[in-house]
């Protein structure tokens, strides 16, 4: 056991605290905050971006060989947390790559993996539909085998950064007669090919706009539609019908990692930090011992959302697999999550309703809106239902449901 | 002891629950968060044909004189269809009034009862706090009245009111004010909560308030306040058990892993913890409207049905919300309408911390054993 | 609504309260210590209980007609419970008279409610065994009708006051083709019939013993053996095969009412009391804001939980028929009372550990010994779980679950 | 950062985990419970002839001087089988006098090493609090001494043994008193808790210390503290663990509504959040032993381990009882063990609410930003 960082990544932390500090100036904020998704900017946050590829911290623990740095995934969580901690996505999770890496053809990764680390590759993730989200087994997005091409029809829900994407990491069915997990199939599929029809979902974030940092603050997602588009057969990632197993290496990288990490603990020190302002309501809140031993608590529990990351970081380095690690970090920092944005909002009262727009906002509204959001960390990339059936059976054992009697 | 509605308020209940399932569809609601004026002037028009605004008035003020439990049943069915309209600040000024007003103060009541005076009530400022304790606006006496200049927050329903009550101080105690909403030196700004209806903050300068719209002392104060706890209380709980119906309604038609998600046990019993939450509250706030009807001491009651509704409501809200899954975050959807409403409501008229200090209060700091089935009464 | 009693019953309640203050004297106390589950005891206890029922306390709401009072289960709900606070236990739950006069001969009626209500005929409950609780559907224990008698035999346990009644409330499976819920039916079973077995089953209250209105305090259960017990014909209440419906009508009443009310609650009073002490670590807690603040939101849930129970009694004097109502108080209220437990655990800090029988122990040790019983409440006579479900069934209509299908 | 246990961590774990299954089993357990001293000396001498007792004490006294995350795994091998044997007080009173001891006090080292010499705490005073300001018992000066009279409680183990830590104050500041458990004028009696294992409250008659076994200072004793809230907090991490693994195993077994009830989605969910509430009980105690073994502060540490287990382990093991259904009621069946020593350690060595107040402090007290990975000094 070693409950510390080393000398090596301690000083890459400062450096990239540094790097932040000294670099990402008020001007380029703008330009980002003024693009979507922290993915589409103008010209200043472009040369910002630059800059940051330039140091080697994007595509950090990526190989070599396809445009990454060959370092460790510890590197790479510093890396993400700093600039997550700034307000800022650097490259990562749901990007495609990892399930890239895993399971492309070596065309594939020399096609993507750059261009995901240089940033002219953005991936959509194609997953959820009308009819299935929980459960991705129950696909109906269609893709036939036409000579050398698939023809995809079908619809797609919640394709978050479809509207900044080049292409859709999507999940189709193969096999008109399959079911369940069999029987799908992983394409890359440009988001420029004909028959495909993106419109916006708006958020409960998007009026006003959630601000910076809020835990689920997206204020657009999308609804897609694939109206026979033609893609080469070479888009197939891993083989057809595997796709199932192709997706879940992409996506346990989802579930685990510095983002998931900070969504649900940036409130925990956000609440401490407002309670030490120097201001009169401030003063009285943080005098009161129900709301000091209530932020305790709750920091308490931020701590062992920060345990279960490096748990999971741990297993990670020394190449191990999970059993149950992962779900557990993806029950309870979530759950962390509601109930620190709950326990706030008896901290802060009438201003706990207050969202970014509006005057006597509380932080620009953070806390109210991460009210309207953070439930939606409970249920996306495996809700906490599924991953307490993981734990409950991976972690301790227990059987599968079977056909229940009466149970009354 | 009945803790359940009686006749008559079962059969109001039942006119209200059809007319607003009817009337004030998620559309309705959706419309007046686009309006600037965020209610709907038609619906309670409507309501106010319907009478039941004069339904706890007195007779002499041109009400019905019935029991005030059969607002309970209203703010219950006005919560499940998150009807925007200003109900809530008007009925617990009215009833302040009507209880502790004079004669000429009590003049507004026949207009109430007709749906032509709303009241708005600014008790809390800045700080948010929700205790008389915490009163910083002043009235300074000139000649046959007072001057208010200070400010007032989180005053709901203000933009759609005809008239506002507010809490300051008077020669160090605490006192409340009927004013016009449109009194010269009164501003208005408009806050945007989660709840996107009408919220403002208020600015006094040099208020002039004639004595005779004066009403002093505690009791009044505290009277509206526990009127503004209890109501808001049940509104909370009509809105919690109407979202956990919908939610399990969506969850009888999803299918997931093959059946119905409605059929998996842990939906099933996070949807019972919601009834049981919403039904909580509800008992909870129905017990402190009856003493507050039947003219009994009732702080504690009303803090508990709040304290109890803030987190119980918001979660069974909350867990509805997660049911529905993806959609619950999407706008379109109408499910997220009763999420917003309920956290805002959650944070007004007092946080749980505030109400369970008063419940502490009366519970540790007087002689004697308790009971729970003796009423405690709050110093 | 009227959140109130009448005058009738509050004037009923201070007469019970009065007749308790006077003559529940210290030496009846001692002499219904030193008995058994209230129920054995010496002359001195004996003489009070006549008196007791002289009063019409016992068998309140029950027919006039075999010995009761004719009154209204409010009454009795204030009897049992003014009884239960003074820690006695008066008539009513659990005693098998209800279900029999729900299903019960004209002859069975007059032959056991009367001695039910003079506390002559004690019924014990004999529904679980060894394989089977929750799911009684499972039960094995067999009555073969053999001519104008039944032989039993088979295995019960937790069958609590088995070793002081007079008769079992006996579940058996009758038709041995049947599974589940068919084929059950209720014998009326005599203690001292042939064959019988009776062997103590000593619980975690026994060394020492739990204090007098510890929730759950019972200090033995037994385990019951039926080695080819004949028993006439005659002892079966209601029809052959029709046990499932005979003894859910006897079992409600011990899922609401005083009994159950007072397990859950009484330490909400008895933390609020205590803290009130005029002592130094008493006077130093009380001031405690953060204990203050537990207290309270213990408090408002226990309000919770009465307010439920009149809910059933409102329903029960309506003569509604419960949908769910039965159940939510039967999930809360135990809940509730192991929430309390652990919650006054850290407020008393070391003192919360010791037993009846410690020097320094808190009011006998009663929280430390409510810790080690309070989570039976959420099992006994129907678990949470079941509640649930009946809650979610009956309450808002979700569906029993199906075959499911895969869930990951 | 590496969380796991390493190569030889794991190696003592897995030695520790065969022994003690193989020989503290619920017999012996039971059998110590019985035993007037309601301890095993068996079972504690073949602990020390494994040498777990040397395994982090200092070389120089004895020890192998390995890191103290050694003790962390230990303790939680040691809460799994609830072995009865004094361990907690020995270990954090050697490893406080191996740090901040004379050599003189250090003297007795070795033979805590061979099991000889064990360790009993007397921190807590008749009000239970686990405060350095809470100390009332007062040592008065005399010739080349003090002299102790007054009475400490919850003294866990001191039955079984040879020596005692005395927390008193010297001079309005706190100090720590080595003494024989058999000094005269010292008196013990017997507590009786849900644990069954040995707890006295002790009385001090003019017990005679000399200042050679004195240590001065508030830091040994906030030391002492902290190890031992870290190591009684890794110990119920041990212990709900594998009460969570003994309820999930009989829920394989026993069948309900035609399935194992392990196959129920209820119970399923139930033991997944036992088992979150352990491991991070065991995340929170290793991170805290593992500051204590760097000499970096870790009272923060310390105090969020043991405010998180006493509400999560016990938590566990009560839904173990849960899972359990009447048989977790009876005495004869085993897995009420592990909940009635749980429900004792969740109620030593500080509350959840009097360690949640110094996280508090360390939060909200002192001037600068925090983050969650930068650790906090409590003041």
């Amino acid at each position: 056991m070693e409950f510390a960082f080393d000398a090596r990544e301690d000083s890459l932390r400062r450096e990239v605290q540094a790097f932040i500090a000294e670099e990402l100036t008020a001007a380029i904020r703008e330009d980002i905050d003024a693009g979507e998704l922290g993915v589409q900017f103008g010209p200043i946050a472009t040369a910002f971006f630059d800059k940051v590829r330039a140091r080697g911290w994007t595509g950090v623990s990526w190989p070599v060989e396809y445009g990454g740095q060959g370092r460790t995934a510890m590197d790479q969580f510093i890396i993400e947390e700093e600039f997550g901690r700034a307000g800022l996505r650097i490259g990562g999770a749901g990007t495609g790559a990892p399930a890239i890496l895993a399971s492309g053809t070596e065309e594939q990764k020399r096609a993507f993996v750059p261009g995901c680390i240089r940033g002219d590759i953005i991936f959509a993730q194609g997953y959820s539909e009308p009819g299935c989200g929980t459960d991705l087994a129950g696909i109906q997005c269609r893709a036939t085998r036409v000579g050398d091409t698939y023809v995809i029809r079908g619809q797609k829900t919640f394709m978050t950064s479809a509207h900044v994407a080049t292409h859709i990491f999507l999940m189709v069915r193969t096999d008109p007669a399959s079911r369940r997990h069999a029987g799908l199939s992983i394409l890359l599929v440009p988001i420029d090919a004909a028959g495909i029809t993106i419109r916006p979902l708006w958020t409960i974030q998007n009026d006003p706009v959630a601000p910076r940092g809020t835990t689920y603050g997206e204020n657009r997602t999308n609804e897609v539609f694939f109206d026979d588009v033609v893609v080469p057969a070479s888009c197939l990632l891993g083989e057809e019908g595997d796709g199932w197993n192709v997706a879940q290496r992409g996506l346990s990288i989802d579930r685990v990692g510095a983002r998931r990490y900070l969504m649900s603990v940036l409130r925990d020190e956000d609440i401490v930090n407002w309670l030490k302002k120097d201001e009169a309501p401030n003063r009285a809140l943080r005098a009161d011992p129900v709301v000091r031993d209530k932020v305790a608590e709750l920091w308490i529990e931020g701590q062992v959302c920060r345990l279960l990351t490096m748990r999971s970081m741990t297993i990670a380095r020394r190449g191990g697999d999970f059993v149950h690690e992962a779900s557990a970090e993806k029950v309870f920092a979530p759950e962390h999550g509601v109930r620190a944005t709950e326990a706030i909002g008896q901290i802060l009262g009438p201003h706990a309703q207050l969202l970014s727009s509006s005057p006597e906002a509380v932080e620009e509204g953070v806390f109210a809106h991460n009210l309207l959001g953070a439930f939606q960390s409970t249920i996306n990339h495996g809700s906490v239902q599924v991953m307490r059936d993981q734990i409950a059976r991976k972690g301790l054992g227990l059987p599968r449901p079977g056909k229940r009697g009466e149970t009354v | 002891m009945d803790v359940l509605p009686d006749e008559d308020e079962a059969a109001i209940q039942a006119t209200a629950e059809d007319f607003l399932a009817a009337e004030c569809t998620p559309a309705l609601v959706r419309a007046a968060e686009r309006d600037a004026a965020r209610w709907s002037p038609a619906l309670f028009a409507r309501i106010a044909e319907l009478g039941w605004l004069r339904l706890c008035l007195p007779e002499e003020d041109g009400g019905d004189g019935l029991p005030l439990t059969h607002l309970a049943v209203l703010f219950d069915v006005l919560g499940r269809h998150l009807a925007p309209v200003p109900m809530h600040g008007t009925m617990v000024g009215a009833i302040t009034l009507a209880r502790c007003g004079t004669p000429a103060q009590r003049a507004i009541l026949p207009a109430v009862g007709r749906g032509e005076a709303r009241i708005a009530l600014a008790i809390q400022e800045a700080d948010g706090s929700w205790s008389a304790d915490a009163l910083a606006l002043r009235g300074r006496r000139e000649g046959d009245g007072i001057i208010l200049d200070g400010a007032k927050s989180f005053v709901d329903g203000f933009r759609e009111s005809t008239h506002a009550i507010a809490a300051f101080l008077l020669d160090g105690a605490p006192a409340l004010a009927l004013l016009e909403s449109d009194a010269p030196g009164l501003s208005a700004t408009d806050l945007v909560t989660t709840a996107k209806d009408s919220s403002a903050s208020l600015v006094f300068d040099g208020v002039r308030v004639p004595a005779s719209r004066i009403i002093a002392g505690a009791a009044p104060l505290r009277l509206l306040m526990d009127l503004a706890a209890a109501f808001l209380a049940a509104q909370m709980a009509g809105a919690a058990r109407r979202a956990t119906e919908r939610a399990a309604d969506y969850a009888k038609d999803r299918v997931a892993f093959g059946q119905p998600i409605g059929a998996f046990q842990a939906i099933q019993h996070m949807a019972a913890d919601m009834l049981i939450g919403a039904e909580g509250a509800q008992l909870l706030a129905r017990e402190a409207i009856w003493r507050l009807g039947e003219g009994l001491p009732a702080t504690v009651e009303a803090a508990q049905a709040k304290a109890f509704a803030n987190e119980k409501c918001l979660a069974a809200c909350r867990s509805a919300q997660q049911i529905h899954g993806g959609i619950g975050f999407i706008e379109v959807h109408d499910q997220q309408l009763w999420y917003r409403r309920v956290a805002a409501w959650a944070h007004r008229c007092g946080t749980a911390r505030e109400h369970r200090r008063t419940v502490a209060a009366a519970l540790l700091d007087q002689q004697g054993p308790v009971r729970l089935d003796v009423p405690l009464v709050a110093e």
